[in-house]
């Protein structure tokens, strides 16, 4: 069947079950000895032979700190390290790599955002729109901002089908906002966001956007330039990447404007016993030792996507899509969440299977070496409109294939046979 | 098929022991695991030395383990006295189950040992330090 | 004579020319052809082929988010993220291992401390004590903070042989500060400071002590409980472990009572359109997806660490400063900083080189295979105090040996011999 | 022994060119690399034509890179014009060291052009894009 399959090559994309090869967790028995269909995407990703492999190479041949070193191998390190923030800044449309910010993750970089430009643009009165579809990420960060100065926080709500309601858009934006947060993708439910479009209108009620692309810079090809967007943030384990390292993207003259988020030693220029003078972006918000490897690790991830080429990646991922929102719809009992249309629906499959708990059809998809995701999501918000308290969640990526698709569906079935009874 | 959800706790799950609301009571306690929105309400009845649990029901819902744990647990009160209830080791609920819990789903086996604990202390029980922060 | 100085065992310790066959990086040829001689551990340490390879390991086949996974891959990755996190608790002597928060650097754990305690128990008119040895990530985020709240910030200076001023100290401590943050051993000098005692005195004065242990913990044994103190800051980077991994150490009744400092998934436990709770410490402040891989990367170097014995490490560095520090006292021209006891010198030796800028110095050096930092080591207060522009600092650590030292010495006199007619 | 301090640089380090101050001048900037502590002070005087440099000198402190670029730069100066020299690429200014400038030197071998920058812009001179935040 995995042979049969290999054959699968998509029409301008590329071979899910081949590419498997490229990654190790594929050789690892699963528990129960059956191979591991992994369908949790969307909460990190495995990672690539070649990402591994630069970042063992990186830690034994080519590793020193970075930035200061008068030396040959902290010079090599450095230019490593810079390389990969081109890359990051290549691989989403930012004009400058100066405007690349590394941080640990999406969630860092939306806190240095609400901690920086927030204290310093947001003031008792404003509003800040977000949405009901955030990440908790996109969400608790604004709720603690607009808390401590006295702003308000509106929330963009959805209707039934999983999409932003664009009425409630309009009218949030007509109350003039400073800032409106969205993701680019929502993580619980796979709805695709018409970010240009809504950037477009925020710019024309004059306030600044914050993208949440951790969802679609992974999956999809992003260019925040095309958006016109003013931050973007993402995290790299989603994305092929290592764990402790993401990007904040902003706009040069935003971050030159804004104060420091931590500080210590690399963002300064010159301490005195008196005060500080801040070093330029994007050094200004990367205080301490970065995560060094991480990040050229990262740019390992984004060569591995960029030899895929993400118009690809999403092609595939929308093959796969189809095929699994086809074959769960037919069968009963089960709820599907987010929109139906492929075109604004990314490869993240949010489901509720009628009487079973997320957690015991987790369990029990672990046993059959499915791997998914049940639980909230880190999007109550988006349970609490649907009235669920978790759901299942299955979400694609380059490795995945129609066998995968299957094996999705049978355990779903294999699933409702075990609680048959309840 | 799965060693978790063999027969024994799908079969707790599907037919609960001790299921519903003791009226008159004389302990009451109810609590949740939000993270799953795991719901659990525990009632006892003391014998008239005010220490030994006459009779013992719950009522909830969530997933199999947190149900069939709560049916598997509450067999085992009767006939206890609230100290001894109280000096239940929450591993001991675990291995009661007879089947491996992954960090992830020890507050789902531990929310009726937690309901437990509020009901026989007085309405305060935490988690047990081993589910803390999962 | 490598063959020669790898019987250089000293007694109870190691011998650093036979850890070298550990580290893959002095396999690496340097530009000038010679071997790597690198005398830069206070900036950040190589990495033992033990941490590279449980990394990438970990990268291949025990990889998935953290926490909520209901699935075995992602308990595999949970129970090895904990694990390292009992390693670091035990490796500095926290009674427990949810008093360790896992942050990127000593820097964010500084950040953390300065933004959640600071800015809930600093108030306007506060004292708050560092010293005029700290690195810059122990001076600017108090800056910041005595500044927002209105507080003042006080300095504990230096004698002229590079210890801290006691009298000075107990001044400061008499004045009642909240805080008194103080590293156990300073980078840019390597005194070693008496913190036990010094933890004493401010606990008797009221403050609570900030413990700066990112240049003690990677080199001598460090006991948080024995010596009294609040709370520690650590990065793995310069302990053998990765790049963006650190942690914070606080007693638990002052973090469970700290607001978080950044917010998103993982912190909370229940988020709604009006607000959110948090979850319990350390997750409290561990905001979105941690640096997994790269914590399990740091419990690797505590194993290898462990297994050398850190008294070990202390009298193999102590062995190395001995002789270097006599070697280069002989050389005219040569002015050494800090304290020429070994007992409170730790394996850091900044010196001055009459008439050659120490960026000339590192680049001579480094033509030499030669790998020292020049430049203020994110200290510029202390070379402010020795009115110094910057210095030249050799460090040492387990994989050095006199062999080492020779080259070090050798360097000196090839850069004197350079500039000569200067 | 080393490329980068083969004695060309030692040369013009040790026995400058065009060292002191010229006193009428016409244009003076003064700067430095607060990272290393590196000082330059720069004076041109000009031709009648008010855009012609007639001479030039500088004074400053550092490290032998920083002096021997102030030393190799101002020697190419005499008879530019005030645009061209504007025009100058900082690349050209590494090209003329003729050794590799590692990132970290790179404000070292740039200070004299920033200065020089600064003196000819009326006193705002940034580091060139390559040097900055390094
Ligand atoms: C004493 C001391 N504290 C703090 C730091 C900051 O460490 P990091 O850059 O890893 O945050 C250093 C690093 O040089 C240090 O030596
Ligand atoms: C849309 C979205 N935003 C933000 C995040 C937070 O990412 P991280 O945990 O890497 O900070 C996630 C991760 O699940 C996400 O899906």
């Amino acid at each position: 069947m995995a042979v049969e399959t290999s054959k699968q090559v998509i029409p301008g994309a590329f071979s899910g079950t081949a590419l498997r090869g490229d990654f190790p967790v594929f050789d690892r028995p699963t528990g129960s000895g059956q191979r591991l269909v992994y369908l949790d995407a969307a909460a990190s990703s495995p990672k690539p032979r070649t990402v591994i492999d630069t970042m063992a190479d990186a830690y034994g041949h080519h590793y020193a700190n970075v930035h200061r070193g008068i030396y040959e191998l902290s010079e090599d390190a450095t230019r490593r390290f810079e390389q990969a923030r081109k890359a990051v800044a290549g691989f989403i449309g930012a004009p400058s790599e100066r405007e690349i910010v590394f941080v640990r993750n999406a969630t860092e970089a939306i806190n240095l955002v609400a901690y920086s430009w927030g204290r310093t643009n947001v003031h008792s009165g404003d509003l800040v729109v977000t949405t009901q579809l955030e990440h908790h990420a996109n969400i608790v960060p604004w709720q603690q901002l607009t808390r401590e100065v006295g702003a308000e926080l509106a929330y963009v709500g959805l209707t039934d089908d999983g999409q932003l309601n664009l009425d409630d858009f309009e009218a949030a934006i007509a109350r003039g906002p400073r800032l409106v947060c969205v993701s680019a993708v929502s993580n619980a439910l796979g709805t695709i966001n018409p970010v240009a479009e809504l950037t477009a209108k925020a710019h024309a009620a004059g306030a600044l956007v914050l993208l949440d692309i951790a969802q679609a810079a992974p999956h999809m090809p992003v260019d925040v330039s095309a958006i016109g967007c003013d931050f973007a943030v993402l995290s790299g384990h989603k994305m092929l990447g290592p764990s402790g390292i993401g990007a904040l993207w902003g706009r040069r003259e935003l971050l030159d404007a804004m104060p420091p988020f931590m500080t210590g030693g690399n963002m300064i220029l010159r301490v005195t016993l008196e005060g500080a003078e801040w070093n330029t972006v994007p050094q200004k918000f990367e205080a301490g030792t970065p995560a060094i490897v991480e990040a050229i690790g990262l740019g390992a991830a984004i060569g591995y996507l960029n030899a895929l080429g993400m118009a690809s990646v999403r092609e595939h991922e929308r093959y796969l899509f189809e095929h699994a929102w086809a074959a769960l719809h037919e069968i009963e009992g089960v709820r599907l969440l987010g929109p139906g249309d492929p075109a604004i629906h990314a490869g993240v499959i949010s489901m509720d299977i009628e009487g079973i708990h997320p957690h015991d059809v987790a369990t029990v998809f672990d046993s059959l070496g499915v791997a998914v995701r049940a639980g909230h999501h880190c999007a109550q918000p988006v349970m609490d409109r649907y009235g669920l308290p978790a759901t299942t969640r299955a979400s694609f990526y380059v490795y995945n294939d129609l066998d995968d698709v299957t094996a999705l569906t049978d355990a779903v079935r294999a699933c409702q046979r075990l609680f048959g009874g309840a | 098929m799965d060693n978790l959800y063999r027969d024994f706790i799908l079969e707790h799950y599907k037919n609960p022991h001790n299921k519903g609301v003791l009226d008159p009571h004389d302990l009451h306690y109810a609590d949740s695991n939000p993270t799953c929105g795991d719901e659990m309400s525990i009632t006892l009845l003391l014998e008239s030395d005010r220490v030994t649990v006459a009779d013992v029901a719950f009522e909830g819902r969530g997933c199999a383990i947190s149900q069939a744990s709560a049916s598997i647990l509450t067999d085992t009160l009767r006939g206890q006295t609230l100290d001894q209830i109280r000096a239940l080791d929450p591993q001991a609920v675990l291995d009661e189950l007879g089947v491996p819990i992954g960090p992830a789903r020890l507050k789902c086996a531990l929310l009726s040992y937690k309901t437990v604990q509020g009901a026989v202390s007085g309405g305060v029980a935490e988690w047990p330090e081993m589910a803390e922060a999962m």
